[in-house]
């Protein structure tokens, strides 16, 4: 789950971080007022949960209260990366010395949770990692002991930070440490952290993003999920806690496992096809669920053709059935479907569809290629 | 005949009386697995089936039962304390199936047993099988048959796919083993190729494997180096798009790993069959 | 550090161990009025720093206000092992079904807390301990991973509580743990924890060590030691930063380092002497110290003699020589002074008590038996 | 010669610029010990003395130099990150010297270096002395004189006691090793039997306890059961108080153990010879 820009710096403000006076605005109005009660020149940062907002237009600098009041108009207008901006974040602007990247995230071959820290911060840090892999310096934390205090300073050295900051870097490092760890982060990250005109560090953005899976013990962290910005699709989708992502192609599909269902979709690919989504409906899933899928596939004007993969295993290939024949009765879809019953009570599952005017296929190329054709003579 | 389970494996179900624990310990049962005894806090003291005792804790049905191995069914935010409270007991192989544990609680659970004489497989892994001898985990029983080529995999459905395509031609698995997909597991491709390197009865390998992460990458790095039997390798997830990275943070991390055009150049370069869909590996394996 | 009942059970609250209702009062009015809000029957228990307190008729029950203002009276006029009762806590009496043991400490030969627990607690512990050690669970916690839930689960198991009870039971072990190990204990220990008649779990008795050393990071802690019941003269040597423990002998001592301490009260005994005290002086001991040292061996009336041995190494022997002239002039001391200075400085600080008219030694056999004939003979 | 220290010994000094540090950096140099480093967060680049150079952290350090060995002179509430920082960086031996380090710090220290090739004396130590060879630690150079008894003590002024006494008669210390009398520490009395019973260049061992724990009453039938070489004894503290018990809880841990009577029978059960006072010493190693 990721966090606003806004939502990741108020949570690190109360790790002892600094961060730029300031708050979130739904409107022009409320901006205006913002920069009002901060005085001087402030910035407007769009709120959306994509990257590359300044390049987009989506971030500006107004030197007073009415130019405030105009960008925030100009902004609460775009769309960045097709969502539209619903929220921006008014904040004292700052005079910058230097840009520092600070970052927390999982290095998975490690098993550890990896400190990355730069002195050349700001937006260019992704070409830094990619040219100058080297000006990274990279510290793993061991996740039952924590940060140890000669960690903050080792990195300090290896950005060549002045010794008056260390201090002060020491702790912003220690409560972006406790941040990722309290709150179950996968990514917690400070870019850039800037050494300000006046000597003080400051974290001028801020960006989290929370391990879905342990959302079970942060209760207060899932209230904090912007469902506006996913498709509907996808939030209907967990609802029912299935994984679907929407694509560009035109072939439904429908899948139980991640593994399978990317294999599915690409042996479409393979014999030409396109797939519209990925959909996987997890292990054991009932009829519910895997109607609450085949609806959510129809939701999908592009789609021409659906396939079906099912090998039945913890999963029965009945239910699933069932779930199509719930599902057709309700929506009574009109574009061609292929589907293919494999394992645990597959039997059962192709005799409850024989009269479902389903095209059915025994291998998963001949499915494929089934599927490919439907959607093409469509 | 095998690597990890055989004739010889003495199981323990952690979490035996919750509904998934209960269905495929009967499963299992059904394929002949030896499964000695069951855990759940509370429930020590019954049986299941009558022929199986449930035990409070794996210390206590560890020491009544001599079991081995263990295999974890308990929900997600119990499981990492499944996995430490059978490692605590001395189970040398515990098998995870237990999908969408906090990833911070996995790398506690690393950190921790890499001290230990223990392997863990999985979390959120299938199990593994060995055709004719033993079932541990979810893999169904009737896809899969003896034979000499051992497979191994970062994904659940599409193992069985493959396991089904061979059955169809007739060859059949020395152990199927399913890693599972999440960031932080407890064994690798590396690892489970070095067993079937080692193992007599294994004469091909298929390696499945997905996009993300590096594992695919340094496995092809082991099969150039070190293996002597033929690896065919799938990867799947050419098609799937970009996905959500995670932030500046997570392009350091991974570089420009984890794509499976990355994976699959990889593999080739290592002397890898490659096949374009799961369907292919039988005649590939030949 | 040790703190009072009433503190540990207090702080146990904190981390949701179930206590029963209750206060803490200096006076027999204040104990009557708290037995009156409370109704029914209470329990007045004395405060004292020293184990046995019920067995010297420190702990009373009492059935109404009036009984309670009674027995608090008469507690508060008592002494516990020479400590007098300054202080009682009034809680409400509790119907016992049965009395558990359960307390963490460190494993020094373990290098691990332990958690230990038994079915037969209340005052009869220490004899299970050393009649049916086995009838007292002992479960090592790995401090870098802290308490698992299966511990707490093999616990109980381990001593058959019965069933109903395992979830309460583990709350309260893992607030235990916390307890211990937030607030830098040495034990935490409740003893009995009890299972009343109307089926709860309740710790109706809190004891906490703390780590002196750790008290530097918890300020809240220092401010709860209760000096009224430590010796004045160890009060007065804990703010100089002197380990000082009285005996009852009539040699003073006073030496660098506590194993050098130790063997020279031994030699002293070994010799038909018999040792005031045990001091400390620590190492790297100034002139202030020395002083401060001395004036608190000779505030002792038994004390007949002093054995100065100081073996130099990171304090210097003129040093001391300084303290003890400084110390000399003020007090004037009556009683034979045997002094041997050997190692960093030693000829300076022999020089410097050439003219004060005390008796000197080579070895510390030697200097013993001189202490030991001195102080025969005064 | 010796055991852990020697000429070939290359000294870091975390701590160095404090005052302790600083004094007895001095001290060690004075002897001959090669001290070739100093760390002191913050003062990277300065030098003590105009010979010794000061480093940011102990990881550049032992790149810069490559130091062998740690002594740590930083003040308690520091002390444990010490440590983990010079284990972290690859220092096979440290020596802290501070005291009053919380016993939860060492708990946590302990518990993970002993994951790692890492030996640590004490904390609360004077650390060790081979004499003409080199001085770690705090231990007066003056009063030991090379020779071939070993000696392994808890105590700090006590074993300069003995040291002095030995010398008055003319005998020498191959190396003197004060492993500290903190609850929790790196090296405790076995572990130094251990080396000195393969020690070539030592005869015989002096080893010095005091009451609490349990390590003499180990250290007693590790000598029953695995040395070879005379050892002498003393314990400290036969006429202390029963001191202030941690409650049930300490009698339960600790049982009958830690009193000086015990420690004393169990040395003399082992064949130990146990003086009376330390000046009793050198006549039983004779």
């Amino acid at each position: 789950m990721k966090l606003h820009e806004y939502q990741s710096k108020l949570i690190f403000s109360r790790y002892g971080i600094p961060i730029p006076k300031g708050r979130v605005a739904s409107t022009a109005g409320e901006a205006r007022q913002i920069a009002e009660e901060l005085g001087g020149r402030v910035v407007i940062k769009s709120q959306v949960l994509v990257g590359g907002r300044g390049k987009a237009g989506g971030i500006k600098v107004a030197s007073d209260p009415a130019e405030a009041e105009l960008l925030a108009t100009q902004i609460l207008s775009m769309e960045i990366k097709g969502l539209p901006v619903r929220k921006v974040l008014v904040d004292e602007a700052a005079a910058i010395d230097q840009e520092i990247y600070l970052g927390i995230t999982n290095d998975r071959a490690a098993k550890k949770p990896v400190i990355m820290c730069s002195a050349a911060g700001g937006v260019e840090i992704e070409e830094v990692a990619r040219t100058n892999p080297e000006k990274i310096i990279k510290v793993h934390v061991n996740p039952l002991l924590g940060i140890k205090d000669y960690q903050t300073r080792d990195i300090a050295a290896g950005i060549d930070l002045p010794r008056e900051y260390w201090k002060s870097f020491g702790d912003i490092l220690r409560g972006l440490w406790q941040a990722y760890m309290d709150n179950d982060a996968t990514l917690a990250e400070i870019n850039p952290l800037i050494i300000s005109k006046d000597k003080r560090l400051v974290a001028l953005d801020g960006k989290m993003l929370i391990d879905d899976n342990a959302l079970f013990r942060r209760p207060e962290l899932s209230e904090l999920r912007d469902t506006d910005e996913d498709a509907p699709s996808e939030v209907e989708a967990r609802k029912y806690g299935l994984t679907f992502i929407k694509l560009d192609g035109n072939i439904g599909c429908m899948v139980n496992g991640a593994g399978l269902a990317m294999a599915s979709m690409d042996i479409l690919k393979f014999f030409g096809g396109d797939p519209a989504n990925f959909l996987d409906i997890g292990g054991g899933a009932g009829a519910d669920k895997v109607a609450a899928a085949m609806r959510i596939i129809l939701a999908d004007p592009n789609v021409k053709a659906i396939l079906f993969n099912i090998f039945g295993g913890i999963t029965r290939c009945d239910e699933v059935a069932r779930g199509i024949l719930t599902a057709m009765a309700e929506v009574k879809p009109k574009v061609p479907m292929v589907v293919r019953l494999v394992g645990t009570n597959a039997e059962e599952g192709r005799a409850m569809l024989a009269n479902a005017n389903m095209i059915t296929a025994e291998t998963l190329a001949d499915a494929a290629q089934k599927a490919v054709a439907a959607a093409k003579g469509a | 005949m095998s690597i990890l389970v055989n004739k010889e494996t003495r199981l323990l179900v952690q979490g035996i009386t919750g509904s998934e624990g209960l269905f495929h310990t009967r499963q299992m049962v059904a394929y002949g697995t030896n499964v000695v005894a069951g855990v759940t806090p509370g429930k020590g003291g019954q049986w299941v089936d009558e022929k199986i005792p449930v035990f409070d804790s794996v210390k206590i049905a560890k020491e009544a039962t001599g079991a081995n191995t263990s295999i974890i069914f308990v929900p997600a935010r119990f499981a990492a304390d499944s996995i430490f409270e059978a490692a605590d007991a001395g189970i040398p192989f515990i098998v995870c199936i237990t999908e969408g544990i906090p990833v911070s609680d996995m790398m506690r659970v690393r950190n921790y047993i890499d001290q230990k004489n223990v392997r863990l497989l999985g979390p959120n892994c299938p199990g593994l099988l060995t055709p004719g001898e033993a079932k541990v985990g979810i893999i169904p029983g009737n896809i899969a048959i003896p034979g000499n080529v051992g497979i191994v995999s970062r994904s659940g459905t599409l193992t069985y796919e493959v396991l089904y395509a061979l059955k169809q031609v007739g060859m059949g698995s020395s152990t199927t083993v399913g890693i599972g997909g999440d960031p932080v597991n407890g064994t690798n491709h590396i690892d489970v190729l070095r067993m079937f390197e080692d193992d007599p009865h294994t004469d091909k390998i298929v390696m499945i494997g997905e996009i993300g992460g590096s594992d695919e990458e340094k496995a092809a790095e082991f099969i150039a180096t070190r293996m002597t039997k033929p690896v065919v390798g799938f990867i799947a997830g050419q098609t799937a798009p970009a996905g959500k990275r995670m932030g500046h943070a997570g392009a350091i991390v991974e570089g420009g790993e984890g794509t499976a055009d990355a994976k699959i150049r990889a593999l080739e370069a290592a002397g890898v069959k490659v096949a374009r869909h799961p369907e292919e590996i039988p005649q590939l394996l030949k």
